[in-house]
């Protein structure tokens, strides 16, 4: 098997997609030509011409809301949103449109649409060029939100996406795109939406993440094994919306104990979901306080590196809270 | 390098002029429209005469609930820029299109289900009224967000290119749609794409309590087209065939590949924005004379002079509208509502009614040792 | 005191500021000639004329970033958002320049504006005029997100909003405008933000809300009082972010038992929040699971009248909570 | 009722025609700058074309981290359309516009501060390098979300406007930006409302790697003018007396209460988008065409004619200017960094710090009555 980067699994998805199914086109700026500002799409103009691989205006709402009507008309559009941060333009044609068409044409009308949207922080992006903002989709009915945490989950999901018939949002984390090589199954392969992924098991705590933090979330798990003979079980949520409630909960209804890590801003970031939903429906499985490691609420990531890290959430502060719920 | 003054001159020569094509619709030498093709424009603009104003006595009667978006006084627009549209082609209607349905074919009984929130309408009851599409029509199932669905159309349009077929776009919005930014973008969009897709701008003068001139700093709409690199043209909106002639024009044109156009239709809505706007934001005299203006009986002038109107006639049609009108309401009204927890359907692809549902606890699974 | 509406306390509200500070303007879509579609801001044109109460054109980008420009320059413009459901072409003015200009001038340049939303369901608006998404302004910080449940609270709050020096998002229930009435004080009284308010105190359970679910809360609560002899204490968040942490603590320090109660969608919704916080801050207060009374997870609320019913939360909805926790 | 032919032809007679505004520009009448207004613009773009190589070495050495966008190549439109700005006029400024700082008067020991993101900075290093605002002199601190910052100077202009303040906003974007929904926003806004604003787009041909075929149909952007009821007027952007005298009619009118005007200056970024693009979607002959009409040397040739040019002069300015930029990085490298908890800082009004280092835990209180 061919070990890749994140960003390499995710070209090869689109290409092997590409050639595929002859309806599925993608759309961006700077996609075309130019391949992507981060190489995402490098090569697949010049391979399947600027008929499906477009260089759109310098507009996130179109981008979008045009793959919307594409997506009706039985096509396949995979639209780029260059940063997270860009995302707000495309605000209505996501959450106003893609998540209720279905729903207002009870069933009639289906948007069938890829929205790869590249975020997060740790990279020195500074305040407008390293956003998670999956909360607001996440909290939107009728998106599906995906997000990989490593180079071959990045493959076999963004087929599926390309393949499902849900507007899915999938956000990859820009400080994966070159920072981890794995093996990648060159097979045409996809793995399931909507399931975790219990990346490893254990039974003294259960630890939530998803993309970058998940990666930080598997070394510190390590490192209390070596450091404190502590078995952390780490879920990777995978898709951040239906989230897979079940496996997260049987896993509590294990380990009795959790930490939560994301990236997004602490208030109303995914982590406040599950743990109200376990609070709520296995607390009688808790033996200590949920603990979550988020940023803190500021507005975005300043640009200096001593606030960055401030901001981000790295092992230690992981490995802190899970000794906080196990001395608890 | 060109002067600058020759860089304003530039464009002008590379595009269609919105002049050019519109005083081509007024030369003598555009033939005259069959007979049939008149009776036709008539016939619709009556039923959509007669079906909005059926629908709004049944609103003051409180039978249906909601509220309704009445486009009297500008049937010509609406007929005159969808009639002979084919079944592949789209419409993208706004908030007050609910009559372009009756172009397009959606049977009566499901659009008076849609007003009555019924379980037969093509949405099962979840749209506002007028709020409605039909998928095997290729009209879009529209939200009220304004504009929306011009973007929507040009992925639509898009689609319709890229399949090379020969279909277009009928996009409808009014005149404060154009402030938006969802407006722009979709008409930007199609002209770098040359979508086959026709921008309707239904300019009645107001959105809502706000006059044009609020709006925009202009007061023909269709100059935004040279922005975009595509033609506009101004019609009078209450001269349906005029506005036939336009629309057939710019249709034209979409299906042969030359692109987008922005078609702005000059008319005015007799009563209010909705059915609980009592529109005081306007002077009894010019509602009056805009009423002068009718499109009906101009139409009626128009035909009688070339014997192809009878007040005989106009009773027959209208009976047969009648009728037809009250079977969709007997439809509707003998329609189900559907039940509470229909409200969790068509969320996806798959159920979430077992997840929205979900009462289960978990408690602690005894068969593990526990630190 | 003279009893008035919620509506009619918002419009004296807005009348005694634009008395009171000429910097004070307003501009919204239909504010002017009409007064607004719900006559919010009935009769201010004719008092204060064209340049204090402007008739926007139909665009809410425009709507917010200009009176973020407006506001930098030292005046205090109240804008007014027709509903909820078309906020999303202001996202960008909102999310990523009015509640970050302070913090990416690093204090220099302020933008102290109110945003005025009319918002909610119950009225039959269907699936566009019925949204509550103040999540995706919670989870923004930088914007502090005000929702008035009474007359005298709206007045009192939104003066205050208009005063303070932040971005403040002023959320109006439209089932409130006109369903309720209660003496307000004439006088120019300010209730103070960042402050939760106990509208009903008890010793049995902690019942949090806003806006018109916290009424539905009340009666819930004096039902519970008549038919089940139990003592439930009503917090009303008055302010969402940043919400009042301490009051709710210490109210769950006593009660050991939470219910929450609100409108938006139930994933994070403002539920989630104070759930996930109470799990990891006040985890040893709690005597039973924390239960979430909301709507479910769909995209918006049907115009159909079973549908809605089915949606919202009611009295029956907040009882059976409540008597769940007293069971556990 | 009107003609359609005749609706369309009314709003040139309304509105001052771009061309005519833009010919007034050219006619002979107009007088000869003073040399010493030459001489400043000269200086101006001396200077900034200085600093920004500079700065790119800066940043090639690695001396500050993150970014920077060089205008290099474009600086007669930089310099014409904010020379002789007051202090209390603003600039809204998009990410390549880091030197009209220089032209409104920020110190250069900021700039750099803020491109070396150190807390001597205005923006105390929370924005990245090139987006940089200062307060005292009116200058937005802009985000990164393209147009935005054309937004936020329409609040500005209305606030000059209502207090009858003489006062003008520039506001700066380039081509791509005129696709975004909020750049139509902006543009109707002012048109409506008459804001003293100009808005000034530098067509620089690319957006990132999009050329301006695949942003808009028209080749000139000043054509979109049209469209909201304003003037628009295309000039050399490689021209500063051309940009020059065409800002400063905008500016007057502005002053003035005219309204808004939208500038176009056609120019070229000489470098990528960035430090860190090759730009390899240029062809080699298309930059080497636009650097042989490089407007320093443009302006050098002009000025040496008038005999107002010597090398020696040039000389004395670099070495002036280089003395200048030399201090700024050793104000910027001696500065400190932020500390990791000030990212705290500035979210509200009021502090967060208490709030967001809370550890405190609750527990139950016993003297209580429990059930
Ligand atoms: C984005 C958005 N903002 C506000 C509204 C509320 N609204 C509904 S219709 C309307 C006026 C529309 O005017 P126009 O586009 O001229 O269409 P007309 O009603 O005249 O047919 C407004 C402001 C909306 N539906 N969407
Ligand atoms: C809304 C938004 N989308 C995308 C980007 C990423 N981006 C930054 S600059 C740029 C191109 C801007 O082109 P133009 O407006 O022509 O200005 P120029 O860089 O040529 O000066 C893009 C796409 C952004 N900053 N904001
Ligand atoms: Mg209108
Ligand atoms: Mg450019």
């Amino acid at each position: 098997m061919p070990v890749m980067t994140y960003i390499d699994a995710i070209n090869t998805a689109l290409r092997e997609e590409l050639a595929r199914d002859e309806n599925v086109y993608l759309i961006g700026e700077d996609v075309g030509k130019m391949g992507g500002v981060f190489k995402a799409t490098r090569g697949l103009q010049e391979e399947f011409g600027v008929d499906r691989v477009i260089d759109s205006p310098l507009a996130e709402g179109v981008i979008v809301s045009s793959s919307i009507g594409a997506a009706m008309s039985g096509l396949r559009p995979v639209a780029e949103i260059q940063f997270a941060d860009f995302i707000t333009p495309a605000m209505d044609a996501l959450t106003q449109q893609a998540a209720r068409l279905r729903y207002r044409s009870a069933g009639t009308q289906t948007c069938p649409l890829t929205v790869r949207v590249c975020y997060g922080g740790g990279v020195g992006g500074g305040l407008y060029h390293s956003q998670t903002n999956t909360s607001w989709f996440i909290h939107t009915p009728g998106l599906v939100v995906v997000a990989p945490s490593s180079p071959s989950d990045a493959k076999g999901l963004l087929k599926s996406a390309i393949r499902d018939d849900n507007p899915v949002m999938f956000f990859e984390h820009k400080k994966l795109y070159r920072s981890l090589k794995e093996e990648v199954s060159s097979g045409d392969y996809t793995i399931p939406l909507l399931k975790a992924d219990i990346k490893r098991s254990g039974t003294h705590i259960t630890a939530v993440s998803y993309g970058y933090t998940l990666q930080l979330t598997l070394q510190a798990a390590e490192r209390m094994k070596q450091e404190h003979g502590i078995d952390v079980e780490v879920i990777d949520l995978r898709t951040l919306a239906p989230w897979d409630k079940d496996t997260i909960l049987n896993s509590v209804a294990r380990t009795s104990r959790v930490v939560i890590v994301h990236e997004d801003n602490r208030t109303l970031g995914i982590g406040a979901e599950i743990a109200a939903t376990i609070a709520e429906q296995a607390f009688d499985c808790l033996d200590a306080p949920i603990v979550r490691v988020t940023p803190p609420d500021i507005p975005a990531i300043p640009a200096a590196a001593p606030m960055e890290e401030f901001y981000m959430p790295n092992v230690d502060k992981i490995m802190a809270a899970m000794q906080r719920v196990i001395r608890y | 390098m060109a002067t600058a003054t020759a860089w304003i001159e530039e464009p002008a020569s590379e595009q269609p002029s919105p002049l050019a094509l519109e005083q081509s619709l007024h030369t003598p030498a555009a033939p005259p429209l069959p007979e049939a093709t008149l009776r036709r424009l008539y016939e619709y603009m009556l039923k959509c005469r007669t079906v909005e104003e059926r629908i709004r006595t049944l609103f003051r009667q409180g039978r249906f609930a909601g509220n309704y978006f009445a486009a009297v006084g500008q049937e010509a627009t609406a007929v005159g820029v969808t009639m002979d549209l084919l079944p592949e082609d789209a419409i993208a209607p706004s908030h007050r299109s609910f009559i372009t349905h009756i172009m397009k074919g959606t049977p009566l009984n499901l659009l008076f289900a849609q007003l009555y929130g019924r379980r037969t309408s093509p949405d099962q009851g979840r749209s506002a009224p007028a709020h409605c599409g039909y998928a095997p029509l290729n009209i879009i199932t529209p939200s009220s967000t304004i504009a929306a669905q011009l973007n929507i159309g040009t992925g639509i349009a898009l689609a319709y290119k890229m399949r090379r077929q020969p279909n277009v776009v009928i996009a409808l919005s009014g005149d404060g749609s154009t402030s938006l930014g969802f407006w722009h973008e979709a008409v930007n969009f199609a002209g770098v794409q040359k979508l086959p897709i026709v921008f309707v701008v239904i300019n009645n003068l107001y959105a809502e309590s706000v006059p044009l001139h609020l709006q925009t700093a202009v007061t023909d709409i269709s100059l935004k087209a040279q922005g975009y690199g595509i033609p506009g043209v101004t019609v009078d909106g209450n001269d349906v065939v005029a506005v036939y002639r336009a629309a057939q024009q710019a249709i034209q044109r979409a299906r042969e590949g030359h692109g987008a156009t922005l078609l702005e239709c000059k008319t005015y809505r007799w009563y209010g924005h909705s059915e609980i706007d009592p529109a005081k934001y306007r002077t009894p005299e010019e509602v009056k004379e805009w009423k002068e203006r009718d499109p009906l009986t101009a139409m009626e002038t128009r035909m009688e002079h070339l014997g192809l109107w009878t007040a005989a006639w106009k009773q027959e049609l209208l009976d047969g509208f009648q009728k037809e009108i009250q079977e969709a309401i007997d439809f509707a009204e003998s329609s189900p509502v559907a039940e509470g927890q229909e409200a969790l359907d068509h969320v996806f692809s798959f159920s979430i009614r077992e997840r929205a549902l979900d009462q289960r606890t978990w408690s602690p699974s005894l068969n593990l040792v526990r630190r």
